[in-house]
């Protein structure tokens, strides 16, 4: 068993954020496993939803991780140019555009709700936006109780 | 940083130089451009070898060296290093080190007496001024002969005050001189 | 009654180093639906499959979750050994436990945690799974080459002589690449040009190979199996069909100063021209930016001179289709520009340049004929310096990896040099030298030691020229630990080998993906190097990283063999990963027929009995889709389902975690 | 209001129409189809019409009735523009009798409509006071916007009043009705409140013309226009996207372009 | 008139006391009123710097805190040391809450930020743009060299908007004197700096080697914008010149002088009766 002295236990009391991801399949996901076969060592907060394009991903799936509680939600796809299917991610681009804003009018905001480009050879960028994205949620705190979005507990 | 092992000496590159000792692929790049390289008894590169092998010999050699007293801090070093590394600030690091060990090479001693000279003078005063860095600076490096002529030419050109301007907040920068020394002590 | 089996594995130490595998597969077991939980030390073994195997029959299966390694590296294998025991391949699914898990978590009780999370996910998506059948496509046996360097050569020559097809495509007026405009070759110092116009000229003549030159991609459609290629087959202005290779046209050309870029600018070229004297085809083309009769309708002379009446200045850009099944891109490399090292005099130094440059003087037909001159005074250097890693191994000013063919290549000019200027200095300023090849490292102290080539182990600082012509080399001696000036007359510099410009343009249009220097990537590392992301695009050559001349047509020759593999059935399966229209729901909005990136979705008309269009919908076509998925998520009502990544498939793994 | 009646009297007597959708003259001016010519008598046209009578034009009810004509104020019009840009109306087969304020300006179909827009109306813009609210509401902090949210989402009782008066909501089976996999809970209880409405104006984005039919029809009062608004500004500042000008216009959902922003992207 | 705060440094009430004479004169010419920091302190200069890295900050975040609180939000520095010992730590203030927080409590004074430090190059730059141009109707007609040396070509996020290698920052003031900026190879190399009394042999090594390649690109001055190179170029040259190392005297000129004289200023108010190289008869008619 390898120890290193970031491997410590998280205070009980630490507030640990759920975060879901949804990925492409061909530049986020393999993005994702150089990181690993890199060894790069980041936050275990995320859980990956793999999707093959970033088109496919409908803002409902976005609700429904809120609604499920997650405390944050991370849409990841390829760079533009680089979308395997040629265009899926320029379409969710303008998708997301749009439905951030309203989130954001209805109070979920950019500490809640990450974007990002990862191709399959950022694996560092990769570890760091989880690392990033789970050091702003966990600054963030949970996802507001009495949010309307959420599943009542 | 995980699981790689670094020494005292490159986390303190790391922190107060931002250099991370590693990095450095040993082209020689800062030896090439440096203008002192030829006046020192270890080249730039060196010394970053040295400072990445770290152990007790190595730090022997670096805090013993003339070459950290001869880097005159024109930036090319840096400009030029490939991996955006800066070994001049690994040699500001080192010359503290050196300094606080107080075992100073007998060639580099007219210039540290330079350095503590200026610094002297502007404790004082809080500003420089170069009669009385000259006259400290002659008490500290016993060079007594050397430039005798140039103040009294530089009087006869009229660019030395007479006498010195000493400011209102010396007392502040007496202040700041100490807080920074006890910083300063390991 | 779903029944889901879960095999955990440990990958040696790899995972149950981080998780505690048996932990995974005892909650795995307490999941709804699940019959199996089990762990194992290595899953994608023989008694690893075989425990999977055996569990689908036995315990009668209907799914499979397998939490191992990235699905990437080994969901083909597990499909597979989930087929052989008669489960739909695609009712299993792959927990990423190693990358996305092990790899990348230290503190035990986290990553466990997140494993049966991810577990959990997988075992709801599966029960959600259908079987599916792989899609069948019939294949187009012809291969597109792009590319007429020596590794689109070979290529086209080795599929061409496996019985199929070739389009060989190359943008400029000659087949031949780079490799025609060296000296010699190391490590052995053949003639460049000896061993390669023999290839150039077989593969024009070769009956299977329809040679394109001074011709791009335009666009792709299509798919593996099935690529419909539009090239852009540029103005000539002279009509190949007629013309003989005469050369009266450009030996009468007035517009005679245009630096030729197959000489790296040191040698002159007329605006008609062939780019050199062994071009394949060996006929000219007219460059429309010098010519005036082009620019201002003035001159006409050579198609005054043109006796067979080749020459045609109406002559305009074509577009050509041709359908392939399967493509090689092999656009190979250009240098890096060093203009970007102030340092080094900006790219303003005439007698600063690139390797190439010296090949071009070191080449009996080269501009010089043979004879070491500088370009600035025609003077033959006494000391030439050579630097190494210029813009390799510098990714503050240039790029962060290694070029790999500088060092042979520099020892190479250096011998050369020595060869002809007996009284010359040759100085190489390296910073390692890296000659792992057969016969590299010999050659390299042959360089030294026979040839005195002078190695001076360290980088460069600055060159600046002196008011004599003299160019001072301010470089460091790191093992002697001093600066070390040297008062040149020459210096080459071996700068990176950088993508063509374009090339990610190029891939872009064939979906295949590049690295961040514009390198094209490669499937897998190791196991797939010669295969893309995009199936039945493959790659040869420096376009997918800096190579030299014996590895370019190794893997040349290999994505040959892959595209004959692919040739060799006449149908081919794909991915059943596609997308469905609820033709019931489907409110013809048409915003899945705008989005679709392939033209796979189009409107449908449903009619009764007796053709009577009764309403409109959108359809998917089968063959076009790729499975992306971007229909189904502009669908409002949820009409469009994507296979494999269905609706209740996201909706349960959502509702797992 | 007379030169209106009697265009919609000659359409039905000239049979060129089988119904004429239009406002009634009582209180309240509720939709009245017009199927004889000596209906068209009880036609109206103020502007306490709210109804953006277009939705009408979704419905399998009316579209067994084709060619209709609908009495169109300016945000109607547009609504006629963006379902003919979606392939809802077949052609020729909806005329519009455009009306602004107390004026009738004429009969026009789907081109015609087109062309009158961008002649006369090609400034139509949000109404300010609305703008404001939105401005207001993204002046507060997340946590307040949240409860401002839950409090509204919370009276909403699912009646999907918002659905049926809105020209764009022509969908055979709306995604809330989709059950497997159920993607929004039909209890009319917080999050599937919450995400009902998220989604209906997220579903217009790029098709909404502001005409606020559906706030009108909410009949708690919900002020689902500041979802609305919100996605309409962003639309027409990253987009250039004006909903209802273009009969031809690719579905803002559905296309894209290389310079789309992404400054929000990491 | 423009108000810019001004810091002058220590060399430039002694040795450099030509560049604060012509800068101000030039100023002045120009309209812009210099307001000098109050009771501001030395920057430390290359001492602090070699021997304690925290006094190498402290020193300008007091000369900054002091040019905040009195309202300066520009700042010329017109010695090139001054210059680059205050952007630097402008920059490193900027890039670390935690050094600002630290040097708050070592020098017991607040600082925002908000001061923004001018260089030579710059400063002449914006007087030409903002009309001094016209003021220079003295065109010189003389062939020079600029000499940059290191701290106005270098310096990560200090030296902004010139090429390091490449400077070009003072060629369009060059020009606007009627002075013709000859290449050459020396513009960024290192004249020895503050080495002048410590290593001196360094320092005439180094300069010999600018002065000599001034010399074969014809120059009829070497123009600089630093107190230190000046001091190196100018007064260590009459050792040179004593050694017989270099053939002739060569005159250095601050780019504020050469500015001044095309300005028609007199050269006695611009300082040039104070350097160690006669440099009056590059004027024509002059001394």
């Amino acid at each position: 068993m390898m120890k290193t002295e970031t491997s410590t236990a998280p205070a009980p009391a630490a507030f640990e954020p759920r975060i879901t991801a949804f990925v492409c399949n061909w530049c986020t996901y393999a993005g994702a496993d150089l990181a690993g076969t890199s060894r790069l060592q980041y936050a275990s907060n995320m859980r990956i939803i793999k999707l093959p394009c970033t088109g496919r991903i409908d803002p409902l799936f976005v609700l429904k991780a809120f609604e499920n509680g997650a405390d944050a939600v991370l849409v990841s796809g390829c760079h533009p140019g680089d979308c395997h299917y040629t265009s899926g991610n320029y379409h969710a681009r303008r998708r997301w555009t749009l439905f951030r804003k309203l989130l954001a009018l209805t109070g979920i905001g950019d500490d809640r709700l990450f974007f990002s480009w990862v191709s399959a050879a950022e694996g560092q960028k990769f570890a760091d936006l989880v690392n990033d994205v789970t050091a702003k949620v966990r600054k963030a705190g949970p996802f507001c109780a009495v949010h309307p979005g959420r599943r009542a507990s | 940083m995980s699981g790689t092992k670094e020494h005292a000496l490159a986390k303190a590159a790391r922190e107060t130089a931002g250099v991370v000792l590693s990095e450095c692929y040993q082209c020689g790049k800062c030896t090439a451009g440096c203008p002192m390289a030829r006046y020192m008894d270890l080249s730039p590169n060196q010394i970053m070898r040295l400072a990445q092998a770290g152990d007790d010999a190595a730090l022997e050699r670096l805090l013993g060296c003339e070459a950290l007293w001869y880097c005159v801090g024109c930036l090319t070093c840096a400009q030029r290093c490939p991996r955006k590394l800066d070994p001049a600030a690994v040699m500001d690091l080192l010359r503290e080190m050196a300094h606080r060990r107080g075992k100073i090479p007998a060639a580099a001693r007219k210039v540290l007496a330079f350095h503590k000279a200026f610094l002297d003078t502007v404790e004082h005063g809080g500003r420089m001024a170069e009669i009385p860095l000259v006259l400290r600076y002659k008490m500290k490096s016993l060079d007594l002969l050397g430039d005798v002529m140039l103040g009294p030419v530089m009087l006869a050109k009229r660019k030395l005050p007479l006498l010195p301007h000493r400011i209102r907040g010396r007392g502040e920068v007496r202040r700041i001189f100490k807080k920074c020394r006890e910083e300063h002590r390991p | 009654m779903a029944r889901i089996g879960v095999f955990i594995c440990h990958c040696g130490e790899n995972i149950g180093r981080t998780v505690d595998c048996a932990a995974v597969s005892a909650a795995a077991a307490k999941m709804p639906g699940v019959v199996v939980g089990m762990d194992y030390k290595y899953m994608c073994s023989d008694p690893g499959q075989q425990m999977i195997r055996k569990a689908i029959i036995e315990q009668k299966l209907t799914g499979v979750v397998v939490g191992a390694c990235s699905p990437r590296m080994h969901e083909r294998t597990f499909r597979a050994a989930a087929a052989e025991a008669g489960l739909n391949p695609y009712l299993l699914e792959m927990a990423n436990l190693r990358e996305h898990c092990s790899w990348v978590h230290s503190n035990q009780a986290e990553a466990t945690q997140k494993a049966i999370d991810l577990v959990r996910v997988m075992v709801a998506k599966v029960r959600r799974n259908r079987p599916l059948r792989p899609i069948r496509v019939p294949v187009e046996p012809t291969a597109l080459v792009v590319g007429g360097g020596i590794a689109g050569i070979q290529a086209a020559l080795d599929i061409a002589a496996g019985g199929k097809k070739v389009v060989l495509v190359e943008s400029g007026p000659s087949i031949g690449g780079h490799m025609a405009r060296l000296s010699e070759t190391f490590p052995t110092l053949d003639c460049s040009q000896c061993i390669l116009t023999p290839r150039m000229v077989e593969a024009a003549s070769h009956p299977n190979i329809t040679l394109m030159t001074y011709s791009e991609v335009a666009s792709v459609e299509g798919f593996v199996g099935n690529f419909t290629v539009t090239i852009r087959r540029k103005a000539r202005y002279v009509d190949p069909a007629k013309c003989t290779g005469c050369g009266d046209c450009f030996n009468k050309c007035p517009i005679k100063k245009i630096p030729n870029e197959f000489d790296a600018g040191l040698g002159l070229r007329r605006a008609i021209y062939v780019p050199f004297p062994q071009a394949v085809p060996n006929k000219p083309v007219i460059d429309a930016a010098h010519c005036t009769m082009l620019q201002k309708g003035k001159c006409g002379l050579c198609a005054k001179v043109c006796p067979r009446g080749a020459i045609d200045y109406q002559d305009q850009d074509r577009l050509e289709k041709v359908k392939v099944g399967a493509v090689v891109l092999a656009t190979g490399f250009q240098l890096w520009d060093h203009a970007a090292y102030g340092e080094y005099g900006g790219g303003r130094l005439r007698d600063v340049i690139d390797g190439f440059a010296f090949e071009r003087l070191a080449s009996a037909s080269g501009p010089t004929a043979g004879l070491i001159k500088r370009p600035s005074d025609g003077k033959e250097p006494k000391t030439v310096v050579f630097l190494q890693c210029c813009g390799s191994r510098d990714d503050k000013v240039g790029k962060k990896y290694c070029s790999k063919i500088c060092c042979m290549y520099t020892a190479k000019h250096a011998m050369l040099y020595r060869h002809k200027v007996h009284d010359g200095r040759a100085v190489v300023f390296y910073m390692d030298v890296r000659a792992a090849g057969k016969g590299y490292e010999e050659f390299v102290r042959r360089a030294i030691e026979a040839d005195g080539a002078e190695y001076v182990r360290g980088r460069v600082s600055r060159i600046t020229r002196r008011r004599d012509g003299k160019l001072v080399v301010l470089g460091a001696d790191t093992l002697a630990g001093r600066p070390v000036t040297i008062d040149a007359d020459l210096v080459v510099l071996a700068d990176a080998v950088v993508p063509r410009p374009g090339s990610e343009k190029l891939a872009q249009l064939f979906g295949v993906g590049y690295d961040q220097d514009g390198f094209y990537s490669e499937a897998h590392p190791k196991l797939r190097p010669v295969e893309t992301a995009a199936a039945g695009v493959f790659l040869a050559g420096a376009c997918q990283a800096p190579k030299d001349i014996p590895e370019t047509v190794s893997q040349a020759s290999a994505a040959a063999a892959k595209v004959l593999g692919l040739f060799a059935k006449p149908e081919l399966e794909r991915e059943p990963v596609i997308a469905r229209v609820n033709r019931t729901t489907c409110a013809h909005c048409r915003a899945c027929i705008s989005a679709c990136p392939y033209g796979a979705a189009k409107d449908f008309d449903i009619v009764d009995r007796a053709g009577k269009v009764l309403r409109a919908v959108a359809d998917v076509n089968e063959g076009l889709c790729q499975g992306c998925g971007t229909c189904a998520s502009v669908c409002r009502s949820h009409s469009v389902d994507l296979d494999g990544f269905t609706d209740e498939q996201i909706h349960a793994e959502l509702n797992a975690l | 209001m007379k030169a209106l009646r009697e265009a919609a009297e000659k359409l039905l007597r000239e049979k060129r129409v089988s119904l004429v959708i239009g406002y009634e003259d009582r209180k309240g001016r509720p939709a009245f189809f017009a199927a004889k010519p000596e209906d068209c008598g009880r036609l109206a046209y103020d502007a306490s019409c709210r109804q953006n009578l277009a939705a009408y034009l979704g419905k399998p009810e009316i579209r067994a009735r084709l060619p209709v004509a609908v009495v169109a104020p300016p945000a109607v019009l547009r609504s006629i523009v963006v379902l003919t840009a979606e392939s809802q109306l077949p052609p020729g087969q909806v005329l519009a009798l455009a009306v602004d304020g107390d004026s009738f300006l004429g009969t026009f179909d789907a081109a015609g409509v087109a062309e009158l827009l961008r002649a006369k109306y090609s400034t139509l813009a949000p109404e300010p006071a609305l703008l404001e609210r939105v401005q207001g509401l993204l002046q507060k902090s997340p946590a307040e916007r949240a409860a401002f949210w839950e409090a509204e989402f919370s009276k909403c009782t699912r009646c999907y009043a918002c659905r049926a008066a809105c020209p764009g909501c022509y969908c055979s089976r709306c995604i809330v009705e989709k059950n497997a996999p159920q993607w929004i809970s039909t209890a009319a209880l917080g999050h599937g409140n919450y995400t009902w409405s998220v989604m209906r104006a997220f579903h217009q984005s790029g098709r909404c013309t502001l005409c606020g039919a559906c706030e009108a029809a909410c009949p708690q009062g919900l002020p689902l226009m500041l979802l609305n608004a919100v996605l309409d500004r962003e639309a027409l500042e990253e987009f250039g996207s004006r909903p209802g000008y273009d009969p031809e216009a690719k579905p803002l959902i559905g296309s894209w372009s290389a310079d789309d922003d992404h400054s929000y992207m990491r | 008139m423009k108000t810019l705060g001004y810091f002058p440094g220590c060399s430039l009430e002694g040795g450099g006391i030509e560049l604060d004479l012509s800068v101000r004169a030039i100023a002045k010419a120009a309209g812009v009123d210099l307001r000098e920091i109050e009771d501001w302190n030395c920057c430390g200069a290359s001492a602090a710097h070699s021997l304690n890295h925290s006094l190498a900050v402290a020193l300008p975040y007091r000369v900054l805190a002091l040019a905040e609180s009195q309202g300066l939000s520009e700042v010329l520095a017109p010695c090139a040391a001054c210059f680059s010992r205050l952007k630097g730590t402008q920059v490193r203030l900027a890039r670390s809450p935690e050094l600002s927080q630290r040097m708050q409590e070592v020098v017991q004074r607040p600082y925002q930020g908000g001061v923004r430090i001018l260089n030579i190059n710059e400063f002449m730059a914006s007087l030409l743009e903002a009309g001094l141009a016209q003021k220079l109707t003295r065109p010189l007609g003389l062939k020079v060299v600029a000499y940059y040396g290191c701290l106005l070509s270098r310096g990560q996020d200090i030296v902004t908007g010139d090429d390091a290698e490449d400077p070009k920052g003072m060629e369009a003031a060059i020009r606007a004197a009627g002075c013709e900026s000859l290449p050459w190879n020396c513009a960024n190399e290192c004249c020895g700096g503050g080495f002048s009394m410590s290593k001196t042999g360094a320092v005439l090594d180094l300069s010999q080697a600018v002065l000599d390649e001034a010399r074969a690109a014809g120059a009829d001055a070497v123009v600089t914008g630093c107190p230190m190179c000046h001091s190196n170029l100018d007064m260590r040259q009459m050792e040179l010149v004593k050694r017989r190392r270099i053939p002739g005297a060569l005159p250095i000129l601050y780019l504020s002088e050469l500015l001044g004289l095309a300005a028609g200023l007199e050269p006695a108010a611009l300082g040039l009766d104070r350097h160690f190289i006669e440099s009056r008869g590059l004027v024509r008619g002059g001394v």
